[in-house]
């Protein structure tokens, strides 16, 4: 049954994703994302991406994130079922809204990126596919490319979501980066 | 020993300071010594100065590997207070803070102990009350504490962020006025050369390699410069406490972790009070030289390195410009890190141990430099009366075992968290 | 208008078509884009730029870079004003405003210098020997002694500009661009190795940039651009300038600070700096040398500059830095800078050489150029009142000591040169050890520990050719040990250099020049910090021989420039008091920073509003928008209450509380840790780390546990929910949630490797709300389907999933209020829509939102503990849970219970405390006394004013508390002021049998 | 200083979270254990200065125990390996 009940997001309270774009760059929020926690594999491991690898397509992804644990990352709406069989594994949940995407591509993402990111992101050390957990301004993260060239995305746990995003947009602000579409901001009061 | 004053520096002027006398002789070990002290931080120090002292025990060796001080003892932070939570502690510290009161005139030495107040902001109302049953049980042993207003602090400190988009908004302060800084090096120096000039030997560059034990006593030591024998022997080396008990056959209940500082370039007086952020691990205060002197939590992992990192500094940096953000153009100048000596329950030992003779204070985290003549004291007591005084009876090994552990943090046995 | 008397009107590096306007000590001068604050300040003829850190003595320039000791200034106003900053290295720009510090009422004429009057009786570590009476008056003679010292002040407003980290990785890393260092980048780089070259200046060139000199084929100048050029075409070279190599850190990770925006106004959103972190496979130090300075009488006063500085104004910056020069070395780098003066305009009378025999063919070289050169001599002393007019020079002895009657040579500027110190910072930070070499009177960089090699002068070696085949040598070296295979760089076999013989001559390694009684005239040795020769003798007289004791008790080397012209002398001199060599003396030890650097780059973005990132709830923008006033707890901000207008907190908190007990509300507690524990022996491993009873737990059950921590005190406590035979669901606190997902992670893969189960910290994906008080069932049986909640089919303690609004949802019949109760969760995206689904179906029954403060009301209210209890000190039984604990069976801190001081009766319980005139509140924080001794008993942990009752209660934790209920004591709060009666009892004040939560 | 994760690879410390002495052996059935036993267990360490092994926990990173074997004079570390026997073991 579809539901009759909005789903948010914890950086637009509106149906759209958010997106900011500068000189050389756009950073978006990748809504309706299916994230499987995937852990225990009943196959060969052979047959699943080690950590720091993932396989499959930009629509559908999975990222080896630990020894024995996998994220399935898909497009679609948030209900929409993962075309892998999770029985292959002795875990499998649904950890869509535990986990906030971003992508964040162009030129100039890899240098908003290495102001947060230890990571050796030089195409040779982290080509298309490559993935990793790591941290990212203290937040831990997901983080991997797509095949599209130049582009990366990642995931972060959905409390971390503003906290993150306000970081980039702060750090692109050198490439004059800039919300494009009109969304509501939120307000922080800490008293 | 000639005696500091205003007038002995101006008769040594006449003479254009050529004939001041040496601060401590430096002889050769004797083969045998009443007691042995090894290390010579400011413990080590004042122990031998209070066993002249206070209990006539003048055949004294202190033991130190390299030069006085150059252990913690010499690179503090320097906060002298006794604002702590249990009551065990608060009564040993506030002991130690009468010490310090008469110290410079006690040693003839100014050990420069400013007691300006040491400050700890309010934020969050959980830290708040935490803060008030802390002030309020030093209030009650006798000890002195205020709480600040917000306005009352933005006055005592207005470099803080009372800006209304700051970070950690402050609600108020707890603040001890008799607490301060002293001059570290000063204090290893004083105790030394008032401790020498009551007869005990200084040897430095002396290591000591081993202890040895026979039949269940402790003999003497053997070090770089050969084997000294002794009837008693104290443990006063903060880092390396583990190391040295270990020659004696003992494992204790310490960690050594690194706890790391640094100085600001210096600038005119900015800062009036000595400073703890209470919303993370970030403190500071001036030295009368100009230098903001920073600090902020352990670095988190076993280690004798005794050097600095960028992740600790670089933290530490945001706190200080998270708290004040007028500092953000301030330049480190130097930084460096300590051994800290962290007990499994953040508490001192002070104490015998399971070899007659032998006897142990260490343990003591990232705040022993304040307890320097306090523990200088109590254990020189226990050494000399071979039973430890009622200030630090608590302080024993067998607290562990009995299950009356000492945890001011409440983090229990794992040391990098105290 | 644009008149700099003392600028050539050819030459230098500067750019004559651009003007630049700045202000120092408030007058405007002009100075030429390429000058630094110093070359433009001397250009324009300024000469007493500063005033020294103890004295207040009058100084001026002295070197030309990172070395400067003495020219430093109060850079910039309001938020961008920076004490400290050395003039040397400021790049100016139009605008810029600049004044000297640390006097008044103004350099020229400083009260302050005043202490120099007294000079005699402020030798090092006078301090230590004073102010000791009358007792405790420090505090008093401290104030004055803190407002001449210090030197700028920190700025009075916040920083405006921003600060920013950036992490880069290579294969090589070379720090300095002079030409060794582009020689090493050069070689690195040609063989496919990702090579980043540092260097410090605005420019590459490194010395070359103030010696002029010349190769075969050209100036040497021509060469580093053309190698300029050529480093930038390759592909894996990146180029860093004012990019200062800081620190060297474990695993070659190298901090660097780079100056993006000081010389020109930054750009929207640039940093001012940023801080790079460099992880580098190989490093090259090629980090050159710094000269060093000789004591003799009055050697601070303006006028007395460095030798190579002095060069360096003549030939980066057109500046003749004096109308007449007199030379004085040890060495024979001061030749070339005496040549280059002369050729800039600068007449140069004479060069004094402590050598009795320099070589001929500088001597020749000199002599062609008309200067005196007065071999086996020494300055003794410079004269003048605020700025050099004339040196005194001597003829010196075997010792060095002067004989006869000095004979003075006017001048006003008396250039020095110790010798070279190699700048071995980065090689001593990285654990290297510096060894002496006698030769040149230094210490050298010793055997690597990491990864690194230096080149050039930073290794003593003197001439260009050697620095560049040395520089070379090293970057193909590093390049080879990266794994990349050799390619020739063929700029670097073009730069060929004739040898002139020059530069092989020993120096005569003589620091002091001390004549016979000379006490009249301070000879420094550290020019920041005041320290003279006298005063490391003093020091060592004293008994303060160790270096590092030296250095404490005189302050050498403690200043900003961190001794980079002074230690090596100051340690000769302290080798020469205690009548040893300089090796055995040693060096004090080398710390990061290299130069200071400003707090604001090492915070970088995460100074301020990113300080420890914040966590929001799925709920959070729907309690801005109900009023909710956010509080920090730990990272997360959390309701605290829903302020209505008009009232105050407390009376929201009152009234959410009464709004709970009598009618319905709902709380957000998403914060609370969730984990999922999957697997056969999930029931097994939940006996081992929770102190009571799991294997009974029925599915669709939840179960209260407390944890402990292996030492017996209790570590967390919450709710676990069998939601499945081998599936459970745990939730733990708020603020151990991190600690307890590591802690069970800890206990599976390392205790007990062979239990099979799996734990996934799912906090994330759930939003969690309680709706609690007796109307709670009647709200929730509205929105909810597919979930009988009769108390029937979900009694307390009871579990199931439903559905609202068509979204699954678990439902536990949980109460942390003491209320008829249900913790709802949801998937986090849906939870601000079943929050609000949840209110419209209250909203008949009054249904209100409560925040943390209400919510703690509550609890206290029912005696549940929480954070103010949980103290990490506490034990179960402390807590009155004792009975909790199974009869059998190993679990997680059980062995330690056993221990004497955890059964001791006189150990802090819980209790109740209530005023005994059931009105006046209990004082948070209070300690709970008996009036009769000056020890406590026990202290409050929590205070409310009960609902239910109507009266303000309090739990607190007492010494024997158990067995004192009916006790009179006092809650004492001395720093509030308040002294309250109050009377100890049970620590449930409402509903002890549970009706409420069975209903 | 760098840390090799076996599963990660090479990361600075600041991502993991440091678990103190790998060495320790928790009593098998600790209620049989001697008081001298379990006092060793819970608080004595040898603290030794040289070779240490050691727990980290990933934090930042895949999450996982690792043991460490690291120098604690000059944090050179020597290697580094998975902790749990089941972890990743499986095929
Ligand atoms: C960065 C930092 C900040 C701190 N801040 C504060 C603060 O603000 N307030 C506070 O109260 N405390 C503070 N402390 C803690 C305080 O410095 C120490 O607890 C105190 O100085 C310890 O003094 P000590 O004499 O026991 O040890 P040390 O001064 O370390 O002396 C021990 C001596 O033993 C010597 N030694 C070691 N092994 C041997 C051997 N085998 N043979 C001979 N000699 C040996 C060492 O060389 C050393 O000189 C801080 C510590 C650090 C590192
Ligand atoms: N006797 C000597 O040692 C001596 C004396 C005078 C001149 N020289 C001449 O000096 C030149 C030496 O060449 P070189 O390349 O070895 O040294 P250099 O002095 O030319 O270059 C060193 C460069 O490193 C930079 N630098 C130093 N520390 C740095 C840091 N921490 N971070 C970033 N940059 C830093 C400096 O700014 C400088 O540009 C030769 O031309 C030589 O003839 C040598
Ligand atoms: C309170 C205090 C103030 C300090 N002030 C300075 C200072 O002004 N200049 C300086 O160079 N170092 C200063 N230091 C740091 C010392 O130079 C030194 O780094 C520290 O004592 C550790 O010794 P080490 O670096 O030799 O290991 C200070 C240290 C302390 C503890
Ligand atoms: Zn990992």
């Amino acid at each position: 049954m579809p539901s009759q009940l909005m789903i948010r997001s914890p950086l637009s309270s509106g149906p759209r994703d958010r997106i900011a774009e500068g000189r050389g760059l756009v950073l978006r929020e990748r809504g309706r994302t299916v994230v499987l926690y995937l852990e225990g594999a009943r196959c060969a491991l052979e047959e699943l991406p080690p950590v720091g690898q993932s396989a499959g397509n930009d629509r559908e992804r999975l990222l080896g994130i630990g020894p024995d644990a996998w994220l399935l990352v898909a497009e679609g709406g948030a209900t929409a079922s993962p075309g892998l069989n999770s029985d292959r594994f002795e875990v499998a949940l649904d950890q869509s809204h535990a986990w906030t995407r971003l992508g964040i591509s162009g030129p100039s993402a890899p240098a908003v990126l290495a102001k947060g990111c230890v990571l050796d992101l030089d195409s040779q050390q982290f080509p298309p596919g490559a993935c990793a957990v790591t941290g990212f301004a203290r937040m831990r993260v997901v983080l991997w490319r797509p095949a599209e060239h130049l582009r990366y995305d990642l995931l972060v746990g959905r409390s971390y979501a503003l906290s993150l995003w306000e970081w980039l947009s702060e750090a692109a602000l050198e490439f004059r980066c800039e919300e494009v579409k009109p969304c509501r901001h939120f307000l922080q009061r800490t008293n | 020993m000639q005696r500091y004053s205003i007038f002995s520096l101006l008769r040594n002027a006449v003479s254009y300071h050529r004939n001041w006398p040496e601060a401590w002789r430096s002889p050769d070990p004797k083969p045998s010594y009443q007691v042995v002290i090894i290390g010579g931080g400011g413990h080590g120090l004042a122990t031998a100065y209070y066993l002249a002292k206070e209990h006539g025990i003048t055949d004294v060796a202190v033991l130190e590997k390299g030069w006085l001080g150059g252990g913690n003892t010499g690179r503090n932070t320097t906060n002298v207070r006794s604002n702590y939570i249990l009551e065990k502690n608060q009564r040993f510290y506030e002991f130690s803070l009468k010490l310090w009161e008469g110290l410079s005139r006690d040693l003839n030495f100014n050990v420069m102990f400013s007691q300006r107040g040491v400050l700890i902001t309010a934020h969050f109302d959980p830290q708040t009350q935490a803060l008030l049953r802390r002030g309020n049980g030093m209030r009650v042993i006798g000890s002195d504490a205020v709480f600040l207003t917000r306005e009352e602090v933005q006055r005592k400190v207005p470099v803080l962020d009372f800006s209304p988009t700051a970070r950690f908004p402050i609600t108020g302060a707890f603040l001890q006025p008799r607490a301060g800084v002293a001059r570290h090096d000063a204090v290893a120096w004083g105790f030394a050369r008032a401790a020498d000039a009551r007869g005990v030997d200084i040897i430095q560059n002396c290591e000591v390699t081993g202890i040895r034990v026979e039949r269940g006593r402790a003999v003497g030591v053997e070090t770089t410069r050969g084997f000294i024998a002794a009837k008693k022997i104290g443990i006063a080396v903060a880092g390396h406490t583990s190391h040295v008990a270990g020659m004696a056959g003992l494992r204790l209940p310490i960690e050594s972790h690194l706890l790391q500082a640094m100085v600001t370039e210096p600038i005119k007086p900015f800062l009036q009070v000595s400073l703890s952020f209470g919303a993370g691990h970030f403190y500071t205060s001036q030295t009368d030289k100009g230098e903001l002197v920073m600090g902020g939590d352990l670095d988190g992992y076993n280690s004798y390195a005794q050097r600095g990192n960028l992740p600790m500094i670089e933290h530490v940096a945001a706190a200080a410009v998270t708290v004040m953000p007028s500092i953000a153009r301030l330049r480190i100048m130097r930084h460096w890190a300590g051994i800290m000596d962290m007990t499994m329950d953040g508490t001192p030992i002070i104490a015998k141990t399971p070899v007659d003779g032998l006897y142990i204070d260490g343990g003591w985290c990232y705040g022993g430099f304040k307890a320097t003549p306090g523990s200088g004291w109590v254990f020189a007591y226990t050494i000399a009366r071979d039973r430890p005084h009622e200030l630090n009876e608590p302080f024993g090994l067998e607290r562990f075992a009995r299950g009356y552990t000492i945890d001011e943090r409440g983090v229990g046995p794992y040391p990098a968290l105290h | 208008m644009n008149e700099q008397p003392f600028r050539n009107e050819t030459g230098g590096l500067i750019d004559r078509a651009r003007p630049v306007r700045f202000v120092f000590n408030g007058r405007r001068y002009w100075g030429w884009d390429g000058d630094t604050l110093a070359s433009a300040l001397l250009a324009n003829g300024v000469r007493i730029v500063g005033r020294s850190f103890k004295y207040h003595r009058p100084r001026g320039v002295f070197g030309l870079g990172a070395e400067e000791p003495n020219a430093l200034v109060q850079l910039g106003l309001g938020g961008r004003s920076e004490p400290n900053s050395r003039a040397t290295q400021i790049e100016i720009f139009d605008g810029l405003v600049a004044e000297s510090q640390n006097c008044w009422p103004s350099v020229r004429f400083d009260l302050g210098a005043a202490t120099g009057l007294f000079s005699r009786l402020l030798p090092a570590g006078f301090y230590y020997k004073t102010f000791m009476w009358p007792p405790r008056w420090w505090m008093r003679y401290e104030r004055p002694i803190r407002a001449m010292a210090g030197m700028g002040r920190c700025a009075d407003a916040p920083d405006p500009e921003r600060y920013e980290h950036r992490h880069a990785h290579c294969d090589v890393a070379v720090v300095g661009g002079g030409p060794a260092g582009i020689a090493a980048a050069l070689a690195a780089g040609a063989s496919g190795a990702r090579v980043c070259l540092v260097d410090e200046g605005a420019r590459l060139g490194g010395m070359l940039l103030s010696t002029g000199e010349q190769m075969d084929e050209g100036p040497a100048l021509d060469w580093v651009a053309e190698a300029e050029t050529e480093l930038q075409a390759l592909p894996n070279l990146r180029i860093l300038t004012r990019a200062t190599v800081f620190g060297y850190y474990d695993d070659n990770q190298l901090g660097i600070v780079e100056r993006v925006a000081d010389h020109r106004a930054p750009a929207p959103g640039e940093p001012r700096q940023r801080v790079w972190h460099l992880h580098a496979r190989q490093v090259v130090l090629a980090t050159g040398a710094h000269e060093r300075s000789i004591a003799f009488g009055d050697n601070d006063l303006p006028g007395v500059m460095l030798a190579s500085a002095a060069r360096g104004y003549a030939n980066r910056y057109a500046v003749r830095p004096g109308r007449a020069a007199v030379m004085f070395t040890n060495n024979d780098t001061a030749y070339g800078a005496a040549l280059d003066l002369q050729r800039s305009g600068v007449a140069v009378t004479a060069l004094v050489d402590l050598r009795a025999e320099p070589p001929t063919v500088l001597a020749s070289r000199l002599a062609a150029a008309g200067i005196e050169l007065i071999p086996g001599s020494a300055a003794v002393h410079a004269t003048g009142g605020r700025e050099v007019r004339a040196v005194a020079i001597s003829r010196i002895d075997e010792a060095g000591v002067p004989l006869g009657i000095p004979r003075e040579i006017p001048c006003d500027l008396l250039c020095i040169s110790g010798g070279w110190n190699p700048a071995v910072h980065l090689h001593a930070q990285a654990r290297g050890k510096p060894v002496y070499d006698p030769a040149i009177a230094a210490f050298l960089p010793g055997n690597p520990v990491q990864a690194e090699r230096s080149a050039g002068a930073a290794r003593g070696r003197a001439s260009l050719g050697a620095c560049i085949a040395d520089g070379a040598a090293a970057g193909a070296a590093a390049a080879a040990a990266a794994g990349f295979q050799l390619k020739p760089a063929p700029l670097v076999t073009r730069a060929a250099i004739a040898d002139d013989g020059t530069g092989q001559t020993p120096l005569r390694a003589i620091w002091r020049i001390v004549p016979a009684g000379g006490r009249k005239r301070k000879r420094f040795v550290d020019l920041q910090n005041d320290v003279t020769d006298e005063d490391i003798a003093l020091a060592v007289r004293e008994g303060y021989r160790s270096v590092e004791h030296v250095k404490r008790y005189t302050t050498l080397g403690m200043g900003t420039d961190q001794g980079k012209t002074s230690n090596t002398v100051g340690f000769a001199h302290i080798a020469a008091a205690l009548g040893g060599d300089i090796a055995a003396v040693g060096t004090t030890s080398f710390r990061p920073p290299y130069v200071p650097v400003a707090l604001g780059a090492l915070a970088g973005m995460e100074g301020g509003k990113h300080f420890l990132p914040n966590r929001r709830t799925a709920m959070h923008e729907w309690h801005l928008g109900a009023g909710a006033l956010m509080l920090q707890s730990g990272p997360w901000l959390r309701p605290q209450c829903y302020l209505r207008p008009g009232e105050s907190i407390d009376e929201a908190v009152r009234r959410e509380a009464i709004g709970v007990r009598n009618g319905v509300g709902l709380v957000d507690v998403s914060t609370l840790g969730k984990l999922e524990l999957f697997g056969p022996d999930a029931v097994e491993f939940l006996e081992r780390v929770y102190i009571n009873r799991w294997r009974s737990l029925r599915v669709d059950r939840c179960r209260y546990g407390v944890m402990l921590r292996e030492d017996g005190i209790v570590f967390d406590d919450g709710t676990t929910t069998r939601i499945g035979n081998t599936h459970f669901f745990m939730t733990t606190t708020t603020g151990q949630a991190p600690l307890v997902a590591r802690r069970l992670d800890y206990c599976r893969s390392v205790l007990w490797p062979e239990l099979d189960l799996r734990i996934v910290n799912v906090t994330e994906q759930w939003a969690g709300m309680t709706i609690a008080g007796p109307d709670s069932r009647r709200v929730l049986a509205r929105v909810v389907e597919k979930l009988d909640v009769s108390s029937e089919a979900l009694p307390y303690m009871g579990y199931g999933t439903g559905t609202i609004g068509g979204i699954s949802v678990r439902v536990f019949r949980i109460s942390f209020s003491g209320d008829l109760a249900y913790e709802i969760y949801a998937p986090a995206g849906f939870g601000t829509a079943i929050w609000e689904r949840l209110m419209q179906a209250g909203a008949e029954f009054g249904i209100a939102p409560y925040g943390i403060d209400a919510l703690n009301t509550l609890r206290v209210e029912k005696g549940h503990v929480a954070g103010g209890e949980l103290d990490g000190r506490v034990t179960a039984d402390d807590l009155g849970l004792g009975r909790m604990i199974k009869p059998d069976g190993d679990f997680i801190g059980r062995r330690s219970l056993s221990r004497p001081g955890l059964r001791d009766p006189a150990r802090w319980q819980l209790v109740g405390l209530m005023p005994e005139d059931r009105n006046t509140p209990v004082p948070p924080g209070a300690k709970l006394v008996d009036g009769k001794s000056d020890r406590y008993l026990g202290e409050i942990t929590s205070t409310a004013w009960s609902p239910v009752l109507r009266l303000p209660i309090a739990l607190g934790l007492l010494s024997g508390g158990r067995s004192r209920h009916g006790e009179r004591l006092y809650a004492t709060s001395p720093l509030a002021g308040r002294h309250v009666p109050v009377i100890v009892g049970s620590s449930t004040f409402v509903d002890p049998e549970g009706k409420r939560l069975h209903a | 200083m760098l840390i090799p994760c076996p599963h990660c690879g090479q990361r600075p410390h600041s991502e993991f979270t440091y678990g103190g002495d790998a060495t320790l052996r928790r009593p098998s059935d600790p209620a049989l254990a001697a008081d001298e036993e379990w006092l060793d267990y819970l608080y004595l360490r040898d603290n030794p200065r040289g070779l240490h092994r050691e727990f980290w926990h990933h934090t930042l990173g895949c999450e996982r125990w690792i043991e460490v074997r690291r120098d604690t004079l000059t944090h050179r570390i020597e290697g580094a390996s998975a902790t749990g026997a089941r972890r990743g073991t499986r095929t």
